[in-house]
């Protein structure tokens, strides 16, 4: 277990707000299904009757960034692609998450070659990487919940950065 | 209790009713999209998904405030405004029971009922046409400007039917305020037929459905949110709560067209054959027509959602074919046959 | 009749077939590059050839093959006739680049090779866009990957890379891993 | 939403916009992108830019060996991977000039009609997606789960299924297969037809469809047309029938053939190559039961592939058209050249012939209806 800083947060009233705040982030993940090559595939079955993301709230796939929370990079992300990966990333209001979905997206996967990205982490801050090339819907499932304890975690009101709330789960 | 505090209690107290069921309706819709479409649904916020909306609304609220650069402030910040205040407001003239006679006092269950009816509602309507068309313009992006541009096109060409169809309806009726409509619509006639609106005017009620569908965006005349096509439409740029109100503005807009619906073509409160308001007594059958219309209410409700995820999308030549070459011919002729009936049957 | 007499007959006579093998079943045909188009428009027009169908176009570098080998190679006797004629002989390197044709005979369902060799010094070949336009994407991508610049297309610019793009991939002496070339895009706002 | 036009167009009179549909859009199948000059809703000038998925798999093929290029080829058309492998594998055979057994070929033809299946699933769901009907998208979808079920169960990995190797197959079919390929059938039809029902007679999908993006079929052959496109163009030409490989003669199937070459037509032909890829899947089936159990799964190949020098061409008809591969060896273990002749990259180029003049919704629906992915078209 990482070392966990005294608790000094806000009174009784921030607190419950915030937890407020933080069921209704969590519950409602609008995601921005950036979906590039074989791993969109796979997103598109974990968004469809299968595994539908739909149970956690994330029914309504919008691809304006303005509306999306979840920014899910599914697939490669080649040179050419970069700045404008880079340009949707900066559009996205402000309480968002990157998801790196598979090997290529986080690392480049098995083309290491001159025109592949080699890990969107060169570009955006990535908040959960998800293994496999393509990973199965499963594993997508799974990064929302991870996804949802990270904001259940987080402290819209009281502001304290979560990196610095060494949270070792 | 004087009338002014009878006013403001009925105000807030339909203004409360409506939005729960905008909000409800954001559940239904997309409980019921799961159910067509075989799967669960959203399931994980509260029993069965029910403080869903709930969780969207919060999540909205709480979302960064983005104002584009190259956005034009003013018309950016209204548009939204424009385009849900008349959707809130339009439901005044809309019925939602019979009447209640409460210590003496009889309160007509109707937050106003001004004689001018339903063109208090065609003009608010035409109110939200600004809304949209002022934030497709204010984004100044270019998918949103040709969203603004595809909607207002729709809304007004898709006014004149309604108009049109209203008109017929007025023809029948003599009145133009909802109240006295559904008055008129007890009993039967023809010996077997109840006396609603849909029998008298079929024709007029087809015109009525599908320029209700055009008027509120939804498929398949969605064209100015075409999700494919121009990303998210008018409101691509629009972030937190003002896509709220955008989206709040229209589930609110659908629950006034099924209002109105029902109230001039379903018979609004009376049940078909027989007359419970004379056995009942005056409070009990308050309620009693207050249920029975919000079930005829939740029937539309429900169309408008089983329609929305059954019909492709029409293209936007189609949409403006079918509203000036199909529905005005039809309304035009709809309203000589009217008519020429009540010229001969009085 | 078999397809190679068919093509020798047809191309023959104005001497256009510089070289002609065998692999597999798949025959293909070397031509001079200046009469590309004239050899394209013979083989889709002559009645027994029938060749309609343009499969498709790309570039090959030769580089590693036409340099000496430095490890004797050993001969195996794998069946199918010796593609490259070893340059034992150490006269001026045959030209680094070939651009090849695949041609389809739908009729007759028969497929062939053009093969056309273009100098690094003048990397200039007549552009079939005319004839198929089939040819347009496959073209620029060569142009993209290779540097073959062709004559004629009616746009000619990078396919698949951007258009800053300095280098060009394909080619045996590009690195795998790239020379660490970024984009950036450049806004008007 | 990047807004910067690459290409200077001619088009600047004022009444002209240029709208930039980009790579990151709702329809735009992931990565392509396409600079529309429109003036009003129709199009008049669309010039696709593709290339935002070139990963370099030619040059990735030149430093591989020729076992170790076959899980990139499953990259490339990532809606249905088998038919990239088989393609490649057919290709070093011929350029080895090795004989694949009649077993394997069979177990290749079941693997492939079941890729055709899924292939055309996927593109007939994203098509109603993108002309509004979200409902077919799911239930093709979850019969779409059920093939991919099958292929996990048989090659290991859902969607990149390293399918055979070079030679042959490497495992034999399990016995349980005829009774999951039983069950699978109905449900597979029964998705069909209620797909049929939602869309084929909606009024709405005839009016969205029909007529749109009409191509002749001599422009089709002139551009490089194959497969389900160019048969909806009326034209009669399927390799499985013209140029037979693994046993496609001994099986009866009819080849589906549309008339005007619009969005309606490819969707059709779609819809009835999905019917005969059950009966091909039937036939073989049967054909691969009369078998010896103990027949042999994978020709003589030596452990470290040498093809001897030289350069051949093999195509197959994959569910989007003719894809080929092109090998070249200079005796080496690594190939010295490798081409990959996708068949949607013919197709998209095609998109200003096909989309000028038409209102932006037709552009969508063209562009789900050639069935574009971006892996295979910029590899």
């Amino acid at each position: 277990m990482g070392k966990i800083q005294a608790y000094n947060g806000g009174g009784w009233i921030a607190t419950k707000l915030e937890w407020l705040i933080n069921w209704g982030r969590k519950r409602s993940p609008w995601p921005l299904p950036f979906g590039t090559a074989c791993c969109g595939i796979e997103m598109m079955c974990a968004l469809a009757a299968g595994y539908d993301m739909a149970r956690f709230g994330a029914e309504r796939p919008s691809f304006s960034p303005r509306q999306a929370d979840v920014l899910i990079q599914a697939g490669t992300i080649n040179l050419k692609l970069a700045p404008v990966f880079k340009k949707i990333y900066d559009q996205m209001a402000e309480p968002k998450c990157v998801i790196s979905m598979g090997a290529c997206a986080s690392s480049g996967g098995v083309f290491r070659t001159y025109a592949t990205l080699q890990g969107i982490d060169k570009l955006v801050p990535v908040d959960i990487y998800i293994p496999g090339c393509p990973p199965r819907p499963e594993a997508l499932l799974q990064a929302l919940l991870m996804f949802i304890e990270k904001t259940e975690k987080s402290q819209p009101i009281t502001h304290k950065k979560y990196s610095d709330l060494l949270v070792g789960t | 209790m004087d009338d002014w505090l009878i006013a403001i209690i009925k105000v807030v107290c339909i203004w409360v009713w409506v939005l729960l069921i905008a909000v409800v309706m954001t559940w239904v819709e997309r409980r019921g999209a799961a159910l067509i479409q075989d799967r669960p649904g959203p399931n994980r916020a509260g029993p069965f998904g029910l403080f869903q909306p709930l969780a969207d609304g919060i999540k909205l609220f709480t979302k960064e405030e983005i104002i584009p650069t190259k956005a034009r402030k003013i018309l950016y910040i209204l548009g939204p405004l424009l385009f849900s205040v008349p959707a809130f407001s339009t439901y005044a003239v809309v019925p939602f029971g019979d009447k209640i006679i409460l210590g003496g006092k009889e309160i007509i269950l109707q937050v106003s009922d001004v004689n001018i009816g339903f063109l208090f509602i065609l003009a608010l309507g035409s109110m939200a046409v600004y809304g949209v068309i002022l934030g497709g313009w204010g984004s100044s992006n270019k998918y949103s400007i040709l969203g603004g541009l595809r909607s207002t096109a729709q809304m007004v060409s898709y006014e004149v039917p309604l108009g049109l169809a209203l008109l017929a309806i007025v023809f029948v009726y003599g009145t133009f305020s909802l109240r006295d409509i559904s008055l008129a619509q007890q009993g039967t006639f023809l010996g077997f037929l109840p006396n609603w609106g849909i029998f008298k005017q079929p024709l007029g009620f087809i015109l009525f459905i599908v320029a209700a569908y055009a008027e509120a965006n939804r498929v398949p005349f969605d064209l100015p949110e075409a999700e494919s096509e121009i990303v998210s439409g008018y409101h691509t740029e629009y972030g937190s709560m003002r896509l709220g109100l955008y989206l709040f503005g229209e589930y609110v807009n659908l629950v006034t067209l099924s209002g109105v619906t029902v109230a001039l073509y379903f018979g609004s409160w009376h049940m078909p054959y027989i007359d419970l308001g004379a056995y009942l007594g005056p409070i009990s059958w308050g309620i009693v027509s207050f249920c029975i219309f919000f079930l005829k209410v939740s029937f539309f409700l429900w169309m408008f959602v089983w329609v929305r995820w059954t019909l492709p999308r029409f293209r936007y030549d189609q949409v403006m074919g079918l509203g000036w070459k199909g529905l005005i011919p039809l309304g035009l002729f709809n309203i000589f046959i009217t008519a020429l009936f009540i010229q001969l049957t009085v | 009749m078999d397809l190679k007499k068919r093509v020798e007959q047809c191309l023959g006579p104005e001497n256009f077939v510089v070289a002609m093998t065998e692999c597999q079943g798949d025959l293909s045909v070397e031509v001079p590059k200046r009469n590309i188009l004239d050899v394209m428009h013979l083989l889709r027009d002559t009645p027994d050839l029938g060749f309609n169908f343009l499969s498709d176009v790309f570039g090959v570098d030769n580089l590693d093959l036409n340099k000496p080998k430095k490890k004797p190679k050993k001969k195996e006797e794998g069946e199918g006739a010796e593609v490259e004629e070893e340059s034992k002989e150490k006269g001026p390197l045959p030209p680094r680049f070939e651009v090849v044709y695949l041609l389809l005979c739908l009729e007759r369902n028969e497929r062939l090779q053009v093969k056309v060799r273009v100098e690094e010094s003048d990397m200039e070949v007549d552009s079939l866009y005319l004839i198929w336009k089939a040819s347009d994407w496959p073209e620029r991508e060569a142009f993209d990957m290779y540097g073959i610049r062709f004559k004629g297309h009616p746009n000619l610019k990078r396919l698949l890379m951007w258009d800053e793009f300095s280098a060009y991939p394909l080619r045996k002496d590009y690195p795998l891993e790239g020379q660490g070339e970024e984009r950036h895009l450049i806004y008007d706002d | 939403m990047n807004q910067n036009p690459t290409s200077q167009t001619s088009y600047e009179s004022d009444n002209y916009v240029t709208i930039n549909i980009g790579p990151s859009h709702p329809s735009m199948h992931g990565t392509l992108r396409i600079v529309a000059v429109t003036d009003g809703e129709t199009i008049v000038k669309a010039e696709p830019d593709i290339g935002y998925l070139h990963r370099g798999v030619e040059k990735l093929g030149e430093n591989l060996t020729y076992h170790q290029f076959i899980p990139i080829t499953d990259r490339l058309n990532y809606c249905s991977a088998i038919p990239n492998n088989v393609s490649y594998e057919m290709a070093v055979e011929k350029l080895m000039g090795v004989e694949v057994p009649e077993k394997a070929q069979l177990i290749r033809v079941i693997m492939m009609e079941l890729a055709r299946i899924a292939d055309h699933q996927v593109c007939i769901g994203i098509l109603g997606v993108d002309l509004g009907a979200f409902t077919p998208f799911f239930y093709l979808i979850i019969q779409r789960e059920e093939i991919y079920e099958i292929f996990e169960w048989f090659n290991g990995a859902r969607l990149t299924n390293t399918f055979g190797r070079i030679g042959g197959v490497d495992a034999d079919l399990p016995d349980d297969f005829e009774q999951r390929w039983e069950e699978l059938k109905p449900n597979v039809r029964k998705a069909n037809d209620e797909t049929e029902k939602l869309l084929t007679h909606n009024r709405i999908w005839m009016d969205r469809t029909i007529g749109v993006s009409t191509f002749s079929p001599e422009d089709a052959l002139n551009w490089g047309f194959t497969g389900p496109c160019l048969r909806a163009c009326g034209v009669k030409r399927d390799l499985r029938i013209d140029e037979p490989y693994c046993m496609y003669d001994k099986f009866k199937f009819e080849v589906p053939v549309g008339k005007n070459g619009d969005v309606f037509d490819r969707y059709i032909v779609r819809m009835i190559e999905m019917e005969e890829s059950i009966k091909i899947i039937d036939q073989a089936y049967k054909l691969y039961k009369e078998m010896p159990a103990d027949a042999p799964l994978m020709a003589r190949v030596p452990k470290v592939i040498k093809p001897p020098a030289g350069e051949v061409y093999s195509a197959l008809e994959s569910p989007n058209g003719e894809l080929g591969f092109f090998v070249k060896s200079d005796g080496s273990a690594k190939p010295y050249r490798i081409r990959i002749r996708p068949p949607c990259y013919m197709m998209f180029q095609a998109l200003p012939e096909l989309v000028e003049g038409e209102m932006v919704a037709d552009l969508i629906a063209c562009i789900s209806s050639l069935n574009v992915i971006a892996g295979e078209l910029d590899r």
